[in-house]
């Protein structure tokens, strides 16, 4: 973990409330090796209103370029103003946090399911599984056609399917509602993304006896385990959702019933 | 570096800067930010005779220029700390004071004799302000006989150096500082968090699961420096002081209205090495201002 | 508009939305940037039997997200008041609720009796809360013997609506509250301001020239929040809620809490327009949550 | 009185230290009539420490171009905030606000006597006397060369006089000692800067029984007169610098004693 001012490279609305931030440190020093799921704690210094950082996944690591990318959702002014950084300008981020996810020993079916901005983790989570030579399958959900993020990234890993609310790409309605959920046994499933849609996994998942991690977004304060504000409730006590998280197990996870 | 000497009781810490319990954990969770071994001191997470739980989920809730927490003492309780906590850091070059939290007298009693063996812990610090437990707590911090009481009883069964830990949810500050001192308290140290409220105005209901909880950071500076230099002018006692601190200048306001140390809570989540900077910009500031000692600050502020 | 009617005593607010003493003038300040009969009520500076200069310069100090104020009720007094101010706000379509401070309990009794004549004005609010004067002020609103002492004392001699202001500076502000209701107060509004202390570290001197002052802005809300929930589940009077509200949201929280009307103090510097959007804002959210008036918001915190 | 919002046409680096950004109405509203004195007060959004607005000098008023110019020194958070607003950029300003410098009904003898940022209304004041057909005369003092500014806005006017602290421009010294002041007796003196610098004016004013206006920086919280947090100290009582003043006739002051 670290303290580090990073560049902002690039800062590309992707939509009208995404944006891709790509960062590099600002003083050169090559990026540590980070893992699929950790996040990274940004710091907004240009708005009057926030005061904590702000959790944001590692959404790729550019190992060539020595850059992290991070996808952003506006939903809040702390988010509307990490997103109104040019590039040029600074970004002080504490990383990398938390654990991550489990990287399988051995090929197998593995499905990616990200819902909204919740895909950002997924993307490096199947860059690196495409690295280990497995081929991950990827399944996107969205409101609309516009809400899919990063899709031909996703396609360059694996196949993609996708579901949207009205329709306008893939298959219509919620992410467990795609039918490759129902023609296909997969060994494991991660998953990130609004809670009720990581529920409807979960439960998918348990009933159909396969594996699953899920990235959970709990409200921090430190980022580092020094709190105790962002505790999950697990079959193991309360543990951090920074630290010990975010990715859990579901078999840890008391909401899915 | 003797210019950043201060004492406490009995101790004497190597300079002012001390982190706030609660908000530094048992300092490893910081040891990748930051060099423990320079720290004054540092005041570890709330421990209490029994294991706690601590509160629900949600227990966080930004505010203007701080954060409501309501943690509630999640801490595994006194016998793990001293088995199992304590071997892993009483290495440090920096002291260790443990912050004693409970529900009854006799908690805070137990807990503390069970502290006083360790070698490696040459103070308490007792937190009878704690605004997030139903019972005990805070209920000790907001009487003066209440907290004499509990002063008392704890002052009896333990010798090293003793901090009472005020609330700052009380009509006259001052007064329960000078009870606790009368009561043999060797230093208090103030404030713990405010009392406070958030809402989801879309929801209509609390953010915090419990429906209040303690209010932090710089948005409660001005009132518990306030506080800090009232009970300076109240006590012989030497005063720690915090809220809110997030820089050099803080501190050494803090400093001017009379603590002898200072500890830093809230902005560790911001600035994880925050305490450095403000040790160096202590050191700063002493030399630009040519004096010799951080004894020519503490209480000096020119009414 | 009638959906956003509320009552306050004898007082029918077109609206809850009203402006805080001592940050508003007479209302004519704000006449170039809002519709001043728009406003649920306008309370008036605080003004005081005799004529007081207020405190000497510096009186203000900039917080984290607030700021610190001593300006010592510097007005001109009840008489020059009614002679020379009363004539030219008179006929805002709006309540003028004057906020009636003093030093002594005689100071308060005379002024009130002084404005109970005064067709225009419907109600006073009792400020027992300031903390920027040296004698009475504050004192009177951190005991619960002296609050009752110049409730009483004033409902004797006024017989409109009368407002209590209470102090956050005490231990339980419920207990104040209780105590000025049953003695006739109509209503009690909270909160005053905090009281805090700022210092310039380069001259080691104080930044404001009485040393304390009041704390006021978005800092203190979530510590005002809490009081309100507070005093509004202790008495059966309506509660006025203020501290620190800078939007609909912050108001929406302070009615869930149990504020029947508002005050917007400080955020009025910031954006002399901002009451004007917290009633727009109110509008918007009962459309939104299909309510028929504010009513269904008031006190209705889901816990 | 308005508040409104101004998009930053330019903001130019004038020295190490200051900054000046013209400003023209966002929705193309003509500006009203201002005088010189005044003030506006500047909203900083982009800072999480700030938290009052700041109030600044009307520099000048470019009436062709509808623009309004802020000379602004970084000395704090606040300031320096307000320098980093890009052209294209909004500012939200509550203005016009205070009182202003008296103009006089007839031609005479008047020096204008500005210190540092203190030039900043001098500019303004010194076009109105200007266009009336009088001819100002302005007296500059900073710490060097480089600290006078805007110098040939003001040649533009009418003679200028400078003193530098360190003589790299001018004469060596402070306004004061400015062998100008010895050498002239004048009709009317108007002043604003650092608080030594115009009680030093005031003083040789009275000496010499010259009027004499001065502008005072009182710290403000609202800048309209509904805080009484301003006030100044004079012959007639506490009045408020934002709206009694900022400009007073030194013999009004308490100070210069
Ligand atoms: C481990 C982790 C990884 C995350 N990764 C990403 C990411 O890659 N991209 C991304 O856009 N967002 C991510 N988030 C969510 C992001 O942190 C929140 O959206 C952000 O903190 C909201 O801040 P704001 O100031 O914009 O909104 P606020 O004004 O604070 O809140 C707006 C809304 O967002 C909700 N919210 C606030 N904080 C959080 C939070 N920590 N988690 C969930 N909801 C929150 C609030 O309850 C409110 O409804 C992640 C969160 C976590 C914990
Ligand atoms: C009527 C008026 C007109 C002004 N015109 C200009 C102008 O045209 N250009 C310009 O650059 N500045 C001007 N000032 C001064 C300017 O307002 C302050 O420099 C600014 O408010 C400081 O804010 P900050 O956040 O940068 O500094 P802070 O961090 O708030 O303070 C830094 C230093 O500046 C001092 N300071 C803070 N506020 C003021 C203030 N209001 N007046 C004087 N000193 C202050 C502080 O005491 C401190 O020493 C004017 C002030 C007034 C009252
Ligand atoms: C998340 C959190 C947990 C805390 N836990 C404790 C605690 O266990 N014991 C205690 O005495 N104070 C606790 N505090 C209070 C701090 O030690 C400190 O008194 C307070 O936060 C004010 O300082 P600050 O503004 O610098 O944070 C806690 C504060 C926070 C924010
Ligand atoms: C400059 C200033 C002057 C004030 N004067 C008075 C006063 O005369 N009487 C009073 O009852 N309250 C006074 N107050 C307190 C406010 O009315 C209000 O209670 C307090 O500021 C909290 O609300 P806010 O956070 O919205 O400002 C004053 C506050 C400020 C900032
Ligand atoms: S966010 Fe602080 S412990 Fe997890
Ligand atoms: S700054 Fe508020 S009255 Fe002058």
């Amino acid at each position: 973990m670290k303290v580090l001012d990073f560049i902002v490279r690039s800062n590309e609305p992707l939509n009208y409330q995404n944006n891709l931030i790509k960062v590099t440190p600002a003083d050169n020093d090559t990026l540590p090796d980070m893992f699929p799921g950790q996040f990274v704690q940004v710091l907004v210094s240009n708005s009057g209103n926030v005061f904590l950082r702000r959790p944001i996944s590692i959404n790729f690591v550019d190992k060539e370029k020595n850059e992290m990318w991070l996808l952003i959702q506006r939903v809040g002014e702390g988010t509307r103003k990490i997103c109104e950084t040019p590039a040029g300008q600074l970004l002080n981020l504490i990383f990398p946090l938390g654990n991550s996810f489990t990287i399988p020993k051995k090929e197998g079916k593995y499905l990616l399911v990200g819902g909204g901005v919740g895909t950002a983790p997924m993307l490096f989570l199947g860059k690196k599984l495409n690295e280990k030579g497995y081929s991950p399958e990827f399944l996107l959900g969205g409101r609309s056609q516009r809400d899919i993020l990063q899709l031909s990234d996703f396609e360059a890993l694996g196949t993609v399917y996708c579901t949207t609310e009205d329709g306008s790409l893939g298959e219509k309605g919620f992410v467990t509602d795609h039918s490759v959920l129902r023609n296909n046994v997969y060994d494991f499933i991660y998953t990130c993304g609004p809670k009720p849609m990581m529920v409807a996994v979960a439960r998918y998942a348990r009933t159909n006896k396969t594996g699953c991690e899920a990235s959970l977004e709990n409200l921090m304060a430190c980022g580092f385990g020094a709190c105790l504000c962002c505790i999950e409730k697990t079959t193991r006590g309360n543990l951090c959702a920074c630290t010990d998280g975010p990715v859990f197990n579901i078999n840890e996870l008391t909401w899915i019933d | 570096m003797d210019r950043l000497k201060v004492n406490i009781g009995e101790l004497e810490l190597q300079n002012p800067v001390t982190t706030a319990s609660g908000t530094f954990g048992y300092g490893v969770e910081y040891a990748d930010f930051i060099d423990l071994n320079r720290l004054g001191a540092i005041f570890v997470k709330g421990t209490t005779l029994e294991p706690r739980q601590g509160n629900d989920y949600p227990r966080m809730a930004e505010t203007p220029s701080g954060m409501l927490n309501s943690v509630g003492l999640q801490n595994k309780g006194v016998d793990y700390f001293v088995e199992h906590i304590y071997p892993g850091i009483k290495g440090y070059n920096t002291c260790i004071i443990v912050n004693v939290s409970g529900s009854t007298l006799d908690d805070y009693v137990k807990c503390s004799e069970r502290l006083a063996d360790l070698d490696k812990v040459p103070a308490i610090e007792l937190n009878i302000s704690c605004p997030n437990i139903k019972e005990g707590g805070m209920a000790f911090g907001t009487s003066c006989q209440s907290a004499a009481n509990v002063t008392r009883a704890v002052r009896n069964v333990y010798h090293k150096t003793l901090i009472v830990k005020l609330s700052p949810n009380v009509t006259d500050i001052a007064d329960i500082a000078r009870a606790v001192e009368d009561e043999g308290a060797d230093s208090v140290s103030l404030v713990n968090t405010f009392l406070g409220m958030a809402i989801d105005a879309e929801t209509r209901r609390p953010r915090l699961s419990t429906v209040t909880g303690g209010l932090s950071g710089p948005c409660i500076k001005p009132i518990a420096l306030r506080m800090v230099w009232q009970v300076y002018n109240a006590v012989k006692i030497p005063v720690i002081g915090m809220g809110g601190i997030s820089n050099a200048a803080d501190a050494i306001e803090f400093m001017l209205a009379g603590s002898t140390a200072i500890q830093i809570g809230t902005y560790n989540f911001i600035d994880p090495a925050v305490s450095m900077k403000v040790i160096d910009g202590i050191t700063d500031y002493l030399d630009r201002h040519n004096l010799k000692s951080v004894s020519e600050i503490i209480g000096k502020l020119e009414v």
